[in-house]
């Protein structure tokens, strides 16, 4: 009989990306002998293998259930710190995914970025730790040690460049986000006073059976929690330091912020919603609609007007994080899989094509891509498919199947005036994407963006656009994801 | 003693941090005040787990864990912060406005 | 037969594709001629679909709803096979006598506009992205037409949008760059919120039925006339009628069929519009009933209101393409008060004024292009008058065009109206009669306000005194291409006007 | 080329209605059917018939249109081939509502002919009078029209068929039977130019002269004859739509012939004229009698012939002379030269005009007395109010016809003997008249590619009359010579005595025109603008309002976008106390 149990291969991913990242870091560390090209391909190397390897394991591994850190319980199920279960498999599956994606993008950009390859792929990896076990933490303790493992590296990432607009952008997310760790912990302290556990199941259990006054306790103190999530997520109102830190931070690191980071928000919040804080019918997924609804509004809204291309992509994020809140707030995990894995690949991609034309044309204005459709089809083509699977409009059939799961889950939960708050979204999310896509399209244009676009951006924008295409034509593995 | 009174005291505390972060201009007072409500926290918990009487001590386990995390967000933040007094020569929070969208870019 | 239907899906898409990824520099015309190719083998595939047959396989009289008509048929050319199993999406197309036609106009009208295109093409040039953008739509449409599923429907409806709105942005009115892309944009703005309105529709009626699949769902439909079926069904009506497109929702269809340019206005006019009817008729009605009978007078209200208000609208306008395009929200307002009827003529009426109105508005636009061509502008003032004089053969297509859009018997406008008339006198008997007989009325006092806006049209066009208006110098008369182009349509309005059997047969005894 | 082929064309199919109806001239009835859609219960398709009925019109059409088919070869050179295939195609549809056995294809006829007649009245479309003429026709026509199809309707459903010959009255509820019937009405009247659709013919006058005769004589409005004759059984078993036919067809032919009298151009008078006459006949039909319906149809053969003469005698002068104007013919009249030098134009002029106002001996005499014989029956033998009605305004009638024929006869073709050479009625207000006289050498009679169908028709109005076989009631026809001395001897005499007092409001024509343009054309024009300006500032303000909305709150939301830091943690803490409150209030 032992007091805890551990099925490893459960921890397994995590496990290696964390050694993945001590080793990226000890070579860059101690292998000074090497020049910084042969350096950056080997750690690049490394992380990628390492990052694939949870790939394959997380694929191989997907129907199984394997708990760990469990402990016996009186009555009922063991309690487990942390479970790998299929809905696990989607999420680490789409973190991962947006991780080696953000690596393949970091690939291109570094090369001639004053950035220290070695901290930037340890931190990458650090925070996919985080990321991963937030996303199949089933306790309280463990899921705040996850989100701060996601978020500490991703600070230092976005001020890794050690300049005046990365310091700023990193503490404008810093205060942000220290905050809403506070308050997500002062949230949880009243879960734990009200039920008197930290295991989510356990809480789920104990929060039906209590009076009135209790619950109203309990209803506040999920409240925080979620808004701990909200302002990781940014969600409105809690979203007002992702444009000013999007712009701010290199744009890979944009990338992964807007990738892996949001991701594992999404994921935390979504193991929590479906474990048992906010159980069908609560308040909590009520508030977590009127998020949903007031998010996507602003955030689209306020993409409407933009002239950048990174500050237009950093609103539209937001807009797509309320389109996720959605079928989130009736826990369909589900429809949010398949949204965030569209949602992941396709953001990749417009960040790499952002990141080749930013390159050249540091301004980032819209303006800057007018006529690229004959200037630079390739990209161009590349970019509007992204965009409009953005928009969810044929041809990027993923962009509509995963809004179209997300109506469904919306109307399967009677929650109609949200189905109709979408429906508006989806015109204006539309007006937004179609602004750039007819800047591309704009002939004739004087000076065209054409350039002799590098290697590593073309076999990157091209293994996004092409996994973009076959989620395209197969949505159902966007949903075989979770299932 | 009753459960109440450090609850209250744990609320005067976090409140008191949450207007700190709120009004102060300077960085560093900034993540005083987010200390202060992260140990409200822990007084929090450390209290309910008193009054739950929790023989696996989990308030108190999360409590070590969170003083843990503070002091990594401390660290972190004041690097931030020495990187921002080197880019722009204060500690201003709310001086730091380099990356508003402006309006000339709008036109 | 499923193979040919499945090619004339494919081929104008891979066309397309193909067309966009040739890595060689296509001149105007030989793109217009791919085109007219591709697009032509299409015509011939969708004739092939083309079978006698004695009604159609879904639409039952209403009461009992449960069951298929005596005479219905099974689909022809099904395929079915499941696409996306999470969401329970299948793959399911196939064709009755009810799309067949309309596919057959898709195919005629793309084709006419490529052969068009081979030596009438946009200021602009850009000729390759064109063709192409007009084959997706054409691919698009047709895959609406033989939809068997909702979802797929949906997603062929939408598939329409960007080409569209590209060809009105990029190729529309190049003297207002401004006005086009505001006409391209409420376009496809609007269309998209209905669309989306018409997916939730469709979502609940899932949520009632649990199946997406059309056949299905026609046999077993979703009873009832209030609560959840009522919701969807007004749902989808509304998300249609933007299509439609019924007042007051109308607002986008003057701007973008005005700026868009001639292929683009006969495409938008003579096919486009048609998915919106073609939804009402093909899901509305079969799916969802009884809330159908709840909504259909409000449905016939709006339309006669349309019917009115078009024309009048239309008495107002000064500039030529906008002006045939409000005729459109006439027409289009006969067509949705066949339908609200729901009797077996004003169903039938429906059906033949869409393919009429396909045709006429399509000759129409063509010849409002011309004229707009020739004289770089469509504004009736600046135009001047005696088109007789200037461009006889024109001016005298014109003139036809205009008689046959005005329900003139003996010509293909004529029956559809006739027949969504008597639908009216004659309404369903679940519908409440005096209603539709004051409908019909008001419709037919349409029918009059319609004649007097297409004079008014011929009289400040084409009549007036030459010796004012002289002649320009580019007026050349109708070239042969234009004959060429125009005249199946010319054909096809006249033999639809002597021979309505021709299709009222197809649809057989409901 | 193209031209001559239609011309060809157009005589040849002239020429072959006659052959058809003379090779089906006492040929037994027979009916076939093709086409038809089955709609319901309803069968919509095509049918013809051939029967008595038939075989007259298509002769009398047959004529009619021969006779003006050539006649144009001499009077029309430009636009020549349109102009025949219009005509062509006109009398085609004339055809088809003649043989027609369904009400569709009759329907189709029909309004065939409003678009061809609308497009031939527009013939010269450089004139303004022309454009608006023609509008005017079609859409009166066509708003009559929507009466018909809704008849149609009623008759058709309420019968369960759209067969003309299957439409059997005893099987249809008399209700439906009068609505039926009176909305098919609406459509005759429409195509008739009865009370109160009655404005559009006389401004058709602007088309060429052979399309006013073809118009008037054989085609278009006989089409509303014609089909009250076919339908007859239908239309009497329904009292109350023959007593409503009664009455319009007695307004119209008393206002009509009022109207005829104060016209100062030939062929407006004949325009008139021809409305009164068809109210004759309607008159006659509304009677209800085989006698009415016999006497109907007489008289429309015997109008075709001489009305059609007239306007063919009008086309002459407006062709030799350029206007059918009084004032402008009276310039030639004084000076003697009309009469002489457009002599065979005269005499069958006189043959038309007397047949019209009902001389003794012509083809109008006899088909009136018939009418009023038939009236009379009814009368005095059924003591029908309607026909003591019919009776006295067709005698009434009578005598103002021959008040206007007189006028015109006299005050064209002679000098008048007070004011011989010096300034008539009509000169007063010519602006003109001060100018010298016109040039009169030139002035010759037409070719006889035109002359020869006026003297055809005039051959046949005077002998027509003495083909339905002679049987006068003597005391109505001494009664009718009676009426028509009383309407010549007052012409006679103003005549004589150069005057000619046109009442304002008979020149007006009661103002009937001018109060539709208020009524009707006005308010449209109106309802148009307010339709447009809707559509701009009340829809599209909203479509423009939703997009300028967004456009500010995008701005809004960048005006809170203020870079600080701290303004957005406020803006957090503040939106997690609002959340909080809304799903408070919510969830109570």
């Amino acid at each position: 009989m032992t007091l805890t149990w551990t099925d490893w291969q459960a921890i397994a991913v995590p496990l290696v990306l964390a050694i993945g990242a001590v080793a990226v870091l000890l070579i860059d560390a101690f292998w000074r002998s090497a020049t910084v090209q042969l350096r950056h391909t080997v750690v690049t190397l490394l992380t990628g293998a390492v990052i694939l390897f949870g790939l394959v394991f997380v694929w191989a591994q997907r129907d199984d259930f394997k708990p760990a850190f469990c402990r016996p319980v009186v009555e009922g199920p063991a309690e487990c710190s942390l479970v790998f279960e299929p809905l696990t498999a989607g999420l680490w599956g789409v973190l991962l995914i947006g991780g080696l994606g953000v690596v393949g993008l970091s690939a291109y950009r570094l090369l001639s970025a004053d950035i220290p390859v070695g901290e930037y792929h340890f931190l990458l990896l650090s925070a996919l730790v985080g990321a991963t076990t937030l996303a199949g933490a089933r306790d309280l303790a463990t899921v705040v040690i996850g989100l701060e493992v996601v978020s500490l590296p991703s600070f230092a990432l976005v001020a890794l460049r050690r300049d005046r607009r990365g310091s700023e952008a990193a503490l404008k997310a810093f205060l942000v986000s220290v905050l809403s760790t506070a308050v997500m912990l002062f949230g949880i302290s009243y879960l734990y006073g009200v039920t008197g556990s930290l295991h989510l199941v356990t809480i789920a259990n104990r929060l039906t059976g209590l009076d009135p006054d209790m619950k109203r306790v309990a209803f506040a103190a999920g409240l925080f929690v979620v808004v701990g999530f909200a302002f990781k997520i940014a969600a409105v109102p809690f979203h007002a330091w992702l444009p000013d830190t999007y712009v701010g931070a290199p744009v890979e690191v944009t990338a992964f912020l807007a990738v892996v980071s949001k991701s594992a928000g999404v994921a935390g919040l979504l193991v929590l919603v479906v474990t048992g804080i906010a159980p069908d019918g609560s308040d909590l997924r009520l508030v977590i609609a009127i998020l949903a609804a007031v998010t996507m509004t602003v955030g689209n809204l306020a993409a409407l007007r933009q002239r950048e291309a990174v500050r237009l992509l950093a609103w539209s994020s937001i807009g797509q994080v309320g389109f996720l809140l959605a079928p989130l707030a009736v826990g369909d995990a589900q429809a949010v899989v398949g949204y965030l894995a569209a949602y992941v690949i396709v953001t990749l991609g417009a960040f790499g094509a952002v990141a080749v034309v930013q390159r050249h044309r540091p301004a980032g204005l819209l303006s800057d891509y007018r006529g690229m459709v004959r200037s630079e089809p390739g990209l161009a083509v590349a970019l509007i498919f992204f965009l409009v699977v953005l928009a969810g409009l044929p041809p990027g059939l993923a962009g509509l199947f995963t809004k179209f799961a997300a109506f469904q889950a919306v109307i399967d939960g009677h929650l109609g005036w949200l189905a109709i708050v979408m429906a508006v979204n989806v015109m204006i999310g539309l007006a937004v994407y179609l602004r750039w896509v007819a800047e591309l399209f704009l002939l004739p244009a004087d000076d065209p963006f054409s350039v002799d676009i590098e290697t590593p951006a073309v076999v990157m924008v091209s293994l996004f656009t092409a996994a973009a295409v076959v989620v395209s034509v197969l949505p159902s593995t966007l949903f075989a994801l979770a299932t | 003693m009753p459960l109440v009174l450090p609850l209250l005291l744990a609320v005067v505390l976090f409140c008191l941090g949450v207007y700190g972060v709120l009004s102060r201009r300077n960085a560093i007072t900034i993540l005083m005040s987010l200390e202060l409500m992260l140990n409200a926290v822990n007084l929090n918990l450390v209290a309910f787990d008193a009054w739950h009487l929790d023989g696996l001590a989990t308030g108190q386990t999360l409590a070590v864990f969170v003083i843990t995390v503070a002091a990594a967000e401390i660290g972190l933040g004041l690097a931030i912060v020495l990187l921002l007094f080197r880019g722009h020569g204060h500690v201003d929070a709310d001086a730091a406005r380099d990356l508003v969208e402006h309006e000339e870019s709008a036109t | 037969m499923n193979a040919i239907l499945l090619g004339i899906l494919a081929l104008p898409m891979l066309a397309a594709l193909a067309l966009w990824a040739l890595p060689i520099t296509l001149g105007d015309r030989l793109a217009a001629l791919y085109g007219a190719v591709v697009s032509g083998l299409v015509l011939v595939g969708s004739v092939l679909l083309w079978q006698r047959t004695e009604g159609w396989f879904a639409y039952s009289e209403l009461q009992p709803v449960q069951q298929l008509g005596p005479n219905a048929r099974p689909l022809d050319a099904v395929t079915d096979v499941p696409w996306i199993p999470p969401l329970n999406v299948r793959f399911h197309i196939g064709v009755d006598s009810i799309s067949v036609p309309l596919i057959i106009l898709t195919a005629l009208l793309t084709f006419l506009c490529c052969i068009y295109s081979l030596k009438i093409t946009p200021r602009i040039g850009r000729m390759r992205s064109l063709i192409a953008l007009l084959l997706v739509i054409e691919a698009g449409v047709i895959g609406a037409f033989s939809a068997m599923d909702l979802v797929l429907f949906f997603v062929c409806f939408e598939i329409v949008l960007i080409p569209m709105w590209l060809i009105i942005d990029i190729w529309g009115d190049d003297h207002d760059p401004a006005g086009r892309k505001r006409a391209a944009t409420t376009f496809v703005l609007m269309t998209v919120f209905g669309s989306a309105l018409m997916l939730l529709g469709f979502l609940l009626v899932y949520r009632q039925a649990g199946t997406f699949d059309l056949v299905q769902l026609t046999n077993s439909p979703v009873l009832g006339g209030h609560g959840i079926p009522l919701v969807a069904a007004l749902l989808v009506a509304v998300g249609l009628a933007v299509k439609v497109p019924l007042w007051p929702l109308h607002i986008w269809l003057p701007d973008a069929h005005a700026k868009a340019p001639t292929v683009g206005s006969v495409i938008l006019a003579g096919i486009l519009l048609k998915l919106g009817t073609y939804g009402l008729i093909r899901i509305l009605v079969p799916v969802l009933p009884d809330a159908t009978v709840t909504i259909a007078p409000y449905l016939g209200g709006f339309s006669t209101v349309a019917i009115i208000a078009g024309s009048l609208a239309c008495l107002g306008q000064t500039d030529l393409k906008r002006l045939i395009a409000y005729s459109s929200v006439g027409h289009m307002g006969f067509v949705g008060l066949g339908i609200a009827s729901l009797s077996d003529a004003g169903m039938k009426g429906a059906l033949f004024a869409n393919i009429a109105h396909g045709i006429i508005t399509g000759l129409l636009f063509f010849v409002a292009g011309a004229i707009k061509d020739r004289h770089d502008t469509s504004d009736l003032r600046t135009i001047g008058r005696a088109l007789y004089a200037r461009l006889p053969r024109i001016g005298a297509l014109l003139t036809f065009a205009c008689l046959a859009s005005l329900g003139l018997p003996g010509l293909a406008g004529f029956w559809g109206e006739m027949l969504v008339l008597l639908g009216a006198y004659d309404p369903s008997a679940a519908l409440p009669q005096a209603t539709f007989r004051v409908f019909m009325v008001v419709a037919g006092l349409g029918t009059v306000l319609t004649a007097a806006y297409f004079l008014r049209l011929i009289r400040n066009l084409c009549q007036g005194d030459p010796a004012e208006n002289p002649a320009s110098a580019f007026a050349v008369d109708l070239s042969r291409i234009e004959l060429i182009t125009w005249s199946p349509l010319v054909v096809l309005t006249v033999l639809l006007g002597v021979w309505p059997g021709l299709l009222l047969h197809q649809w057989g005894i409901l | 080329m193209i031209a001559t082929v239609w011309r060809v064309a157009g005589v040849g199919f002239s020429l072959l209605l006659v052959l058809i109806a003379a090779l089906l001239y006492g040929a037994a009835p027979e009916q076939a059917s093709f086409l038809n859609s089955q709609i319901g219960d309803l069968t919509i398709g095509f049918a013809v018939r051939t029967d008595d009925l038939t075989v007259l019109l298509l002769a009398v059409v047959g004529v009619v249109a021969t006779c003006v088919q050539v006649y144009s070869l001499s009077y029309l050179h430009e636009r020549a081939s349109s102009y025949h295939a219009l005509v062509t195609l006109f009398t085609a549809a004339m055809a088809t509502v003649v043989v027609s056995d369904s009400l569709f294809l009759l329907l189709i006829g029909w309004e065939v002919m409003g678009a061809c007649s609308y497009l031939l009245i527009s013939h010269y479309w450089e004139r303004r009078d022309a454009r608006s003429g023609a509008v005017k026709a079609f859409l009166m026509t066509r708003l009559a029209d929507v009466g018909f199809l809704f008849g149609i309707f009623v008759l058709g459903v309420g019968a369960g068929t759209f067969r003309i010959s299957e439409l059997d009255p005893a099987r249809i509820s008399p209700g439906v039977l009068t609505a039926g019937t009176l909305l098919l009405l609406v459509g005759v009247v429409g195509k008739s130019a009865q009370v109160p659709l009655q404005t559009w013919l006389p401004d058709a006058m602007p088309g060429p002269s052979p399309v006013s005769a073809l118009i008037h004589a054989a085609t278009m409005v006989a089409a509303g004859v014609f089909l009250i004759a076919r339908l007859y059984d239908v239309f009497s078993a329904s009292s109350t739509t023959m007593t409503v036919l009664a009455i319009i067809a007695c307004v119209t032919m008393l206002f009509a012939a009022l109207c005829a009298m104060a016209a100062v151009e030939v062929k407006r008078v004949l325009a008139w004229s021809t409305v009164s006459q068809l109210a004759i006949m309607f008159s006659a039909l509304s009677l209800g009698t085989r006698e009415g319906r016999h006497a109907a149809l007489f008289h429309l053969v015997t109008h075709a012939a001489f009305k059609g003469l007239l306007f063919l005698c009008a086309g002459v002068l407006l062709h030799q002379v350029g206007s059918a104007a009084f004032v402008v013919l009276r310039r030639y009249t004084r000076r003697g030269v009309l009469r002489n030098r457009l002599r065979v134009t005269f005499l069958t002029m006189t043959v038309g005009l007397a047949a019209l106002a009902g001389v003794p001996g012509f083809a109008g005499f006899f088909s009136k007395d018939t009418v009023l014989e038939a009236a009379w029956d009814h009368a005095h033998h059924d003591g029908s109010v309607i026909g003591w009605v019919v009776l006295a305004s067709v005698g009434l009638t009578a005598s103002l016809t021959a008040f206007y024929c007189a006028r015109l006869w006299l005050w064209v073709f002679f000098r008048s003997p007070a004011l011989a050479g010096a300034i008539g009625a009509f000169e007063v207000d010519d602006p003109m008249a001060d100018l010298e006289d016109p040039d009169t050498s030139k002035l010759k009679d037409a070719s006889w590619l035109m002359l020869g169908p006026l003297v055809l028709l005039a051959v046949g109005a005077l002998g027509l009359g003495y083909v339905d076989g002679l049987h006068l009631n003597w005391a109505i026809a001494l009664g009718s010579t009676v009426l028509v001395l009383f309407g010549v001897l007052p012409a006679y005499s103003l005549w004589s005595r150069g005057a000619d007092p046109r009442p304002a409001v008979l020149e007006r024509e009661l103002g009937v025109d001018r109060a539709y343009h208020g009524i009707f054309v006005g308010p449209v024009r109106w309802l148009a603008k307010l339709s447009v300006l809707g559509d701009r500032d009340v829809i599209g303000a909203y479509v423009r309002a939703a997009g300028r909305s967004g456009t500010l709150a995008s701005q809004g939301l960048r005006l809170l976008q203020t870079g600080n830091v701290q303004t957005y943690l406020t803006g957090a803490v503040v939106g997690v106390v609002a959340l909080a409150i809304l799903a408070g209030v919510i969830a109570r």
